[in-house]
């Protein structure tokens, strides 16, 4: 089947991989900012703290930069000669030129948009059901599980969308980071950044942008039907 | 298990300056709407500090803002009925009835209450598997109580549970605040504006205004206050305190024994020998110079009268002696003039109604009875 | 199987490399990996440690960056190409224009702006200053550019009829049917346009020499020069 | 400006399908927790479609599913007192009582009422500055009400309003309800769980039972029948129409007269000549075979015993027949042994306490009073 | 004073009008999307309508196109040829290589996240207020006005900053869109951009980074001061 339509499409095996690896750059840069988004999030909706203003700022910085800022920012921290990198490297965990570091560069430009979405739903989730939760035996942990985290549901669901759309877009920061290697980093926007730049190329990068699109508007519509799900079971009928 | 409070918190012009000891039993929290009775809740249940402070619960410190000590709310063991029910709306009913016995898994059974006991008491059954979004006032707020009461607590804050509930279903859960009162022996603090359920309910009562406790202590002395328990629907009244002493099955009638002398009260549930509360309330008592006859009203006592006092606009309260027991007996000015009423006379009180509260082991009657 | 050979090459020529090292691949039955970026992007990443085999580079400025940060396998690197620079404009008026001193470029903007990659920072642009310093042009039209990111960009704005000229290389302009070539800048009007080629001072992959060599031999001509581009005789290579 | 409602509606296990007219007056919707009061309110107010239904208020239809007319809620001018308070947050508590009074700035004055008088009757004029999050569950309330008040409504909806206030507020703010319902004419329908509250205010009451009308009718009939009212506190009793004959100031007492004789009551504020409905609740009616003597009951009213049923476990409602008027006692059935109590017999109906409810024009008393 | 500043920094005239505009560009990109973004945040949030699924697509799509395929829509669209940009030609109004053209692509690069924010918070404004508003008397924009659009003030807030950062840091989408023409288009990120692409320029275009995070992190800043003043205004005390 895939292969018939990919046949229809008349999609090369490299544009084949690129799509592939655009879902799983994006699927792992979505999951794997989850945890940090989340607790991110929560901190600055809800907690006071020395240094909040300067974490809340530094949340933005990659919104700001231009991506190949970012990128380059990256590629000095995380490349194999960087702080973090050489030492990442020591423990064998090595993200210059490989896809971790396209996911690592999608996640930190998603990062901000996510953080976003979910402070402001675990902002808008009142506070007296949080206590009421407490009153009942609840530990500050679970509160946020069984309350905070449910309520804001809507907002991570959200967050996650938006962090999606963003990887399947993203790629001056990914670029400049970890190149633009077939099957390692390519990623489709980066296939279609390659296209825009040659004579010629303008069906092929517009075929790999609606297929992108498809890709990310098909994640945009399940988190909508999944968030209706959510909105429906809180609210009743009333 | 005594909880004693010592509280200090300003809230913009409102201050809260209050100390008192809840024992055993409950204890009513009293007073006028904005008098700072949920705030003293929120801040028995540590959901919010005060200024200065000491909050003891048996010999545990929850509070001492001198000492730093601050018992985070979820170690409390205290379960809150807040006066808006609460629920967690992304559960079910059930769940929400669920929630706080999950986390009290680990803690000793504290009221003998299973979860279908509360359900079927609640009448919640058909609920159990909605959201609560769609759940009308009263419902909303049973499920609240069933919840507070399955998360073993070792006491009890009840922030007008009732108001939104008919008499009927009123009655059934009183019945059960007071088995959890007498056979779990959970401390429980009431916050109610029905003088009627406090004067059932409490042992205590902690009349707060403006911030500050304007009187404490035992809820017969409280409720004899006029100025301090509003005078509406002759809420004022004296409480005695009885024993069984017989059945009468075939009337359907309890005898009742006291420093008063005797009362016929219909059937209780009580044991012979049970400790009793009875309620009589100012509004059912008649003043009479001769003993009646041929009167529905059963229980005739003599006494002597102390004194009246004016108690509203057209009536009046005369405090009646009957053997050292003190009973009130409201009258219009009219009859006090006709009567000709002396201090020192000696009267008949006519006793029409009483309503009970049960002292000790063993539940009550619901209603007051009448005579 | 062996690793394949990674190649780092400036996006431009993405079409003439994909062709030849096709050919490369069915000859030696070895396999290349294409990466295709800014140079300046690739030069940063070789620099930090990348792992590519070869560094092909659209100008000189990032190659000469390369090699000052020791990143080159020294004595490799070599001029393979050559591109001119051309006056384009719209297909619908294509009236020639003599690029000779003494040119008035303003008048024959007409009000409209000239097109040209970024004269400070990409190399089309930087070599279409040059050229319109030469033929007197420049102190006219440098407030009458739309300077766009690259020559890409800068081709799509003539395209669109958003500037009535434009400076692009000429195998930008041989293959849009939408513009025409109205005039080529004499090839001593400007530094020579040259695309080097490298070993990375990290490869380690033997086969990255075959693949230079191959890219410079003979029978990889064809593909460079069906794009449009000038190989250089190996005479004049260093 | 009549009422009349007509509506069908289905909510998982939930079906409403009520009926009713509402006149002039206030009409209670009584009934247990989960019957659909709040439903009702909501479909009134235009706040939820009926899957089928008509209501017209006056001679304008709000809602005909059948025709297709809705008129939506902003434009019915019906204001509601939500069961919670439903205060806007971001706004101060005068900005929320001026919420209404803006929109309803072109529209007639229907209340009489102006803000100060409101806020004044309400006690909220130290809240005025302050934002709705601080306040208490009393303090809402009373805004609520009060923003209500000030949108000059043509028909008022009340959803348990005062459930959460003390009695001597509850008292002032059922007055104000009384004037708005006599002086202004302003329709009132009104859900309450409060018996009393009921048969003070209501002209008619409708009973709801399951999301079906299960009686329907004037205020007295309704609230004597045992099966539908929860016999708890004594809340059954009769209601008579009488007419203010004279005061006496000396004695602080008002005559009243009605084909039940005359009774005597605590001086109250109404002109002679003024309508009032008061209120005789079975539990304060005293029966006797003779006419006591130098008893504090100042009201003897001889009458013929109709029939005596059972009402709860001990205790049994005697029909007293005086003069045409229905009167009921609550007696023990020890006492109903003792007397030898036989259908037919003539008795005195001894009354203790009334509570009055003014018809027509005037205010009456708020408490009920003893005689 | 101003003058004094630039000096210190050591910022070129040309950099210092880049920095200016880019104010502008983001501040009129944030503010005129305020309102397009409002109603459709509303409509999505609060209305069922056939088409509904398309439109939450269609304001996502900008995050999900690289930015440069969205300058290029953007230039076919809004160009002087485009289908828009003819009919708004004969208006007078031009957006090709004009700031406000910068400031059309920045709104619409901003547009998903502002929309995104704006949506989570009218989603959590209690509808039982908006009804209580309507039974006294207050049409619905009325109750829009007066109850929805108050309560959703915090992620009005927040959608308006996420716009701005995303407006200080946005280049490709305008690059494309309107070049880079200084004065007129080069917003701060094109000419940082420009910088990233000269070797030697990394200092440059620190520098100029280190601004336009400053300004944006201003804005953050300013915002959140002015949204916890307005949470704290709704929730008292308790
Ligand atoms: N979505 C729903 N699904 C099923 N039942 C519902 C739904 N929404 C409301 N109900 C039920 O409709 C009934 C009527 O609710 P309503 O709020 O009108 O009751 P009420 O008479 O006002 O009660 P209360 O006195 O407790 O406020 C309740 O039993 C409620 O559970
Ligand atoms: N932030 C605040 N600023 C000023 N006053 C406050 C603030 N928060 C609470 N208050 C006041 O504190 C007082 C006590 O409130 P509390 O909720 O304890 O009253 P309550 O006794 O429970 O009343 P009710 O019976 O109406 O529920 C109220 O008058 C309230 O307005
Ligand atoms: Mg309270
Ligand atoms: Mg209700």
């Amino acid at each position: 089947m895939a292969t018939a339509v990919t046949a229809w499409l008349g999609l090369m095996p490299d544009e084949v991989t690129a799509i592939w690896l655009s879902i799983k750059v994006a699927s792992v840069a979505t999951l794997a900012s989850l945890g940090p988004g989340l607790g991110i999030a929560y901190l600055l909706a809800r907690k006071r703290f020395p240094g909040r203003a300067l974490l809340d700022g530094l949340v933005y910085l990659p919104l700001i930069l231009p991506p190949v800022v970012t990128g380059y920012l990256l590629l000095l921290a995380f490349g194999r000669r960087g702080p973090i990198g050489s030492v990442l490297a020591e423990f064998g965990i090595v993200l210059s030129f490989r896809w971790t570091g396209a996911a690592l560069a999608c996640a930190i430009m998603g990062f901000p948009l996510m953080v976003r979405a979910m402070r402001l739903s675990i902002e808008a989730v009142d506070r007296r059901l949080e206590q009421a939760a407490a009153t009942l035996g609840a530990r500050p942990l679970a509160v946020f599980l069984t309350v905070t985290l449910p309520l804001s549901l809507p907002g991570i669901l959200a967050g996650a969308v938006l962090a999606f759309a963003k990887a399947m877009g993203e790629f001056g920061a990914t670029i400049t980071f970890v190149s633009n290697i077939p099957g390692e980093t390519q990623t489709l926007p980066s296939a279609i950044y390659t296209l825009t730049q040659v004579p010629g190329g303008e069906a092929g990068a517009l075929r790999l942008t609606l297929i992108s699109v498809v890709i990310a508007l098909a994640a945009v519509l399940a988190s909508e039907i999944l968030a209706r799900r959510l909105a429906h079971r809180i609210a009743g009928d009333r | 298990m005594t909880l004693v409070v010592d509280l200090q918190l300003i809230r913009g012009a409102f201050a809260l300056e209050a100390a008192f000891t809840a024992g055993r039993g409950l204890t009513a929290l009293f007073g006028r709407s904005g008098s700072g009775k949920t705030t003293v809740i929120d801040l028995v249940a540590g959901l919010v500090r005060p200024d200065h402070g000491i909050i003891t619960l048996g010999d545990e410190t929850l509070l001492d803002t001198g000492r730093l000590i601050a018992i985070p709310a979820h170690r409390r063991r205290i379960a809150t009925v807040f006066q808006q029910p609460r629920l967690l709306p992304h559960l079910t009913v059930r769940q929400n009835l669920g929630y706080g016995r999950w986390f009290a898994k680990a803690r000793p059974e504290t009221t003998g209450l299973t979860e279908d006991g509360i359900v079927d008491l609640l009448g919640i059954g058909h609920l159990l598997s909605r959201s609560p979004a769609g759940l009308s006032g009263g419902e909303g707020q049973r499920v609240a109580i069933g919840r507070a009461l399955l998360s073993r607590p070792r006491l009890l804050l009840m922030d007008e549970p009732l108001a939104a509930l008919d008499e009927a279903r009123k009655a059934e859960i009183l019945s059960c605040i007071e088995r959890l009162r007498d056979a779990a022996g959970i401390p429980i603090l009431y916050v109610s504006h029905a003088v009627a359920e406090v004067a059932r309910l409490a042992a205590t009562v902690v009349v707060l205004e403006a911030g500050r406790v304007a009187a404490m202590g035992p809820t017969d002395a409280i409720l004899r206050r006029a100025d301090l328990v509003p005078v509406h629907d002759a809420e004022a009244g004296a409480l005695l305190d009885m024993v069984v002493e017989a059945h009468d099955e075939e009337l359907g009638l309890t005898r009742l024994t006291g420093r008063i002398g005797r009362l016929a009260v219909p059937r209780l549930s009580q044991d012979v020998g049970a400790e009793v509360r009875i309620r009589v309330p100012a509004r059912d008592v008649l003043v009479a110079l001769r003993a009646p006859v041929g009167l529905s009203a059963r229980n005739l006592i003599c006494g002597r009268l102390l004194g009246v006092s004016p108690a509203g606009e057209a009536s009046m309260l005369a405090e009646i002696d009957c053997n050292g027991v003190l009973l009130a007996a409201r009258l219009t000015r009219a009859s006090v003039r006709d009567l000709g009423l002396e201090p020192g006379q000696p009267v008949f009180a006519i006793i029409k109604s009483v309503a009970f509260d049960p002292q000790g082991v063993g539940t009550g009657r619901l209603a007051a009875v009448e005579i | 199987t062996e690793p394949p050979v990674i190649v780092f090459a400036a996006a431009s020529l993405k079409n003439a490399l994909d062709d030849a090292v096709t050919a490369w691949s069915k000859e030696t039955g070895k396999v290349a990996k294409m990466s295709y970026a800014a140079s300046s992007a690739l030069a940063k990443q070789i620099e930090a440690g990348a792992p590519a085999d070869l560094y092909f580079s659209a100008d000189l400025d990032w190659m000469d960056y390369a090699e000052k940060k020791a990143a080159l396998r020294p004595g490799t690197r070599s001029n393979i190409l050559r591109n001119a620079l051309v006056l384009i404009a719209p297909k619908d008026k294509p009236e020639a224009i003599a690029l000779t001193p003494g040119l008035d470029l303003v008048g024959r903007l007409g009000g409209g702006r000239l097109a040209v990659a970024n004269v400070d920072a990409v190399p089309a642009g930087k070599y279409g200053k040059a050229a319109l310093e030469t033929v007197g042009a420049w102190s006219g039209v440098k407030d009458k550019l739309a300077q766009a990111e690259n020559v890409r960009a800068a081709l799509l704005l003539v395209a669109r009829g958003e500037a009535p000229l434009g400076i692009v290389y000429a195998t930008d302009a041989v293959s849009d049917p939408s513009v025409r070539v109205v005039g080529t800048f004499p090839a001593n009007s400007h530094p020579p346009v040259i695309y080097p080629l490298a070993v990375t001072k990290e490869s380690t992959n033997p086969d990255a020499v075959s693949l230079l060599a191959y890219l410079r031999s003979a029978p990889a001509r064809v593909f460079f020069e069906r794009q449009g581009f000038t190989v250089i005789g190996a005479e004049n290579r260093t």
